[in-house]
């Protein structure tokens, strides 16, 4: 059902846990999953430079997570507002048509990590 | 990898004596049953001896089984079958709020198709009240559809007093026991059922063949129809090797029911309480004593079922969860919904269910990887208080 | 005793290659493909490649095919699915006289339910006539179902202009092809079909499964409501080892298809020249040319077909017979009737329909026995001039 690259990081998450004092928290739900997933940042000079995660869902949700914090590291804040749903489902060398949903969640969560963080600092 | 099958309520291996009396029927007795020549001649007999055996498990006479190609026909046959014959009479039609999608989904088609249908409640345990259910007859009441165990959370159902009020009432009542039957004793008399459905692969037969009894002088509209076969009740040309398989599955569940559930009782329990006793925040789901002995459903809070799975799938477990993540449906598991199990916790359900195969090992190795698998899942959880 | 078996429009063997095809399926991966564990997943795998399979023998794409239980269930569900989803569109359906009684009985419930339903005349070839069917089409018209081969007399239709008129009339075509599935080229495009009927016994796969092609688009309602197995066109768990048996069977009926039914044809017309030679007063049912190459369907005048299939069984013969005496029914067999075929040469007609295995010597043995059994008969018949 699930590609190696998402098995991997299913089982291997990279960047869980939280951050303390984080620069921008974002929180995503999906109600009818029930799926709930956190991601926060630490920036500077608007990039980011670390970044984590906690998800509750399924192991297409865990691995979106864990993609998208590895492919945000290290970005700008802008570029990593371009990073969508699906070029994070790409890099996981696809996801099956009914969990496409689960990696709306892992750009989503991003994303208002990001917003957060730019209420908080402007 | 060690493989350890805990989903025998999804479906189970076949039996070996099983494979061996169904073998002969691919290539050597390969007749139509319906034809008269020696081809035909040989399986005929077959396809009968089952019959009597299958009318042995659950104590009533061959010519009330009807063979179907698995439980979801068999249920789509009760509900539409006693619709379309019972016109005359109602419409209405009364049934749990936890029955499987065989039931649920026709009823919600018949309520689009004119009937009415009453979806009775259960309480956090799944069972129904017997009170609510007799209020619910009306003059129009045509049929009770109530199942005998409950494929998620083993809930059994009082079905010799469901029948008892049926009868009472002049309503005919079908009962899908296709996790009952081959688990526990059942006895269409006792139940005082007229209708009952059981499904092959759920006990050791073939998947793509089951069984209804339909009590003698209930009329029902068939749902295939066609050719003469099953004296008019289902067209369609038997499934012989399915059939006869059927017939060992249900005379070898015979053999040693009791011992076979007191068996799988035990292991279940020695599961449950090793859970309990390891791991916080577990909340069975289903009665505590009337429960299929096979069946353990639990939920471990702030773990969402599939990943769960995942984890138990690469160290070589099987088992099943309520998660609508692993279901591909938007809802998680309807009967956690109707037992008032919140959404998370029906997110976190896992069904663990046993088989004549599962082991006192089996037991061991799953209590032995469950509490790391937890601990990492519930780190990884956002809504896990210990992380705080 | 020699065993010929001439009755492979009844059923047929499993093939040895679908035999060892579907073994695996039955204790190692005996999963639920609806799992997502490994169990299931090795067999949902399994049951994606059957799908392929079918749908390359039909020509179609592989989500345009729902597994079934049999060839009665696809009739069942193309009719009764159609009349359901198109009900605010017509309630008129067009057939033919001599389909398969699951399309047959399945309209007589039909027309109890609310539907009229044309019935087609044929000539006495067993011929529709195309004129006839384009003037009975009508603005409440929403299906025409009409066999591709007939299972008696193998007739085939002209499908491929019955399928242009349903395109120009904008009216859906469904076709039970039951009988002509592995035994002629199938192809749904060319047909223009919009919903086709196979079952996997009658081309060397085991009893209990078969399939329905749904072109991509077609609005159906479930026979079989439930689960979300088929994408919610067919509910209840899958019959793995019967879908991968199907799918291996429609692999191999596909490696040359053409030279087996030149082959059949060459030995049925062997069969049919020899009865023809030697024995008075025989009448060959069906076309002459547009028939399935594996059928021959005769009248031997003046006897009756059960007395001489028991007569052929005797010599470890298998056929069939359109006599009422064979089937337990009143009227013997409606396609005869259809035909004109009179009342007693109907109860003569005798159907040898044969299969990949069937061999000249098959042909030969048969010619060699059949003259004295049929004067032994006749001499024994009323009916019979000779004995006056
Ligand atoms: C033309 C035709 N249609 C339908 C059927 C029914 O198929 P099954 O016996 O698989 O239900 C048959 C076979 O009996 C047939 O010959
Ligand atoms: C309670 C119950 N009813 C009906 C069914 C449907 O049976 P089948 O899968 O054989 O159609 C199942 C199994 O999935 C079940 O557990
Ligand atoms: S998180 Fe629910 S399906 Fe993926
Ligand atoms: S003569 Fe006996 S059934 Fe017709």
């Amino acid at each position: 059902m699930y590609t190696e690259k998402v098995m991997d990081h299913f089982s291997n998450p990279r960047n869980v846990g939280e951050i303390e004092n984080a620069d921008g928290v974002g929180e995503v739900g999906n109600a009818s999953c029930g799926d709930i997933m956190k991601i926060f940042l630490k920036v500077e000079d608007n990039v980011i430079k670390d970044i984590k995660f906690k998800t509750f869902g399924c192991g297409a949700a865990i691995a979106t997570s864990s993609m998208v914090t590895e492919m945000a590291i290290g970005k700008t804040l802008d570029e990593a507002m371009e990073l969508t749903n699906a070029a994070v489902a790409e890099a996981l060398d696809g996801l099956p048509a009914n969990k496409m949903h689960c990696s709306n969640l892992a750009a989503d969560a991003l994303h208002e990590a990001i917003k957060n963080y730019r209420e908080n600092h402007s | 990898m060690k493989k350890i099958y805990m989903d025998y309520n999804a479906t189970t291996p076949v039996r070996p004596e099983v494979l061996d009396a169904i073998l002969p029927f691919y290539r050597e007795e390969f007749g139509n049953p319906s034809s008269v020549h020696w081809a035909g001649r040989a399986v005929s007999g077959a396809v009968e001896k089952a019959r009597e055996q299958v009318a042995k498990l659950i104590n009533c006479s061959p010519a009330e089984v009807v063979f179907t190609s698995c439980g979801s026909e068999g249920d789509n046959m009760a509900l539409k079958g006693t619709v379309a014959a019972l016109r005359d009479k109602g419409n209405h039609i009364i049934t749990t709020g936890v029955e499987h999608p065989a039931v649920l989904e026709t009823c919600h088609y018949l309520e689009k198709n004119g009937c009415d249908v009453t979806f009775l409640t259960v309480d956090s345990d799944g069972m129904v009240d017997l009170r609510q259910l007799e209020d619910a007859i009306t003059e129009k009441t045509i049929l009770i559809s109530a199942m005998w165990g409950n494929n998620e959370t083993g809930t059994l159902f009082p079905v010799e007093e469901i029948g008892r009020i049926a009868r009472k009432h002049k309503v005919r009542f079908h009962t899908d026991a296709v996790q009952a039957v081959g688990k526990i004793p059942v006895d269409v008399q006792k139940a005082g059922a007229d209708l009952l459905v059981l499904s092959g692969h759920k006990i050791g037969a073939p998947k793509g063949v089951g069984a209804i009894y339909i009590r003698r002088g209930t009329r029902m509209t068939p749902l295939i129809h066609g050719g003469h076969q099953e004296r008019n009740r289902r067209a369609g040309t038997h499934n012989v090797a399915g059939i006869v398989g059927l017939g060992m599955a249900c005379e070898l569940a015979g053999q040693n029911l009791e011992q076979n559930a007191e068996r799988m009782a035990h292991l279940r329990d020695k599961l449950e309480q090793g859970i309990l006793n390891q791991i916080p925040d577990v909340k069975v789901n289903g009665h505590r004593t009337q429960r299929l002995p096979n069946t353990l459903n639990v939920s471990f809070a702030y773990i969402e079922g599939e990943s769960l799975l995942l984890n138990f799938d690469m160290k070589g477990v099987a088992a099943s969860s309520g998660s609508a993540c692993t279901s591909g449906s938007l809802e998680p598991s309807h009967v956690m919904g109707a037992m008032g199990v919140d959404v998370a916790l029906a997110h976190s359900s896992t069904r663990f269910s046993l088989g004549p195969d599962s082991t006192e090992e089996d037991v061991d190795y799953i209590l032995e990887i469950l509490p790391p698998i937890i601990q990492r899942l519930r780190e990884m959880s956002p809504l896990y208080p210990g992380n705080k």
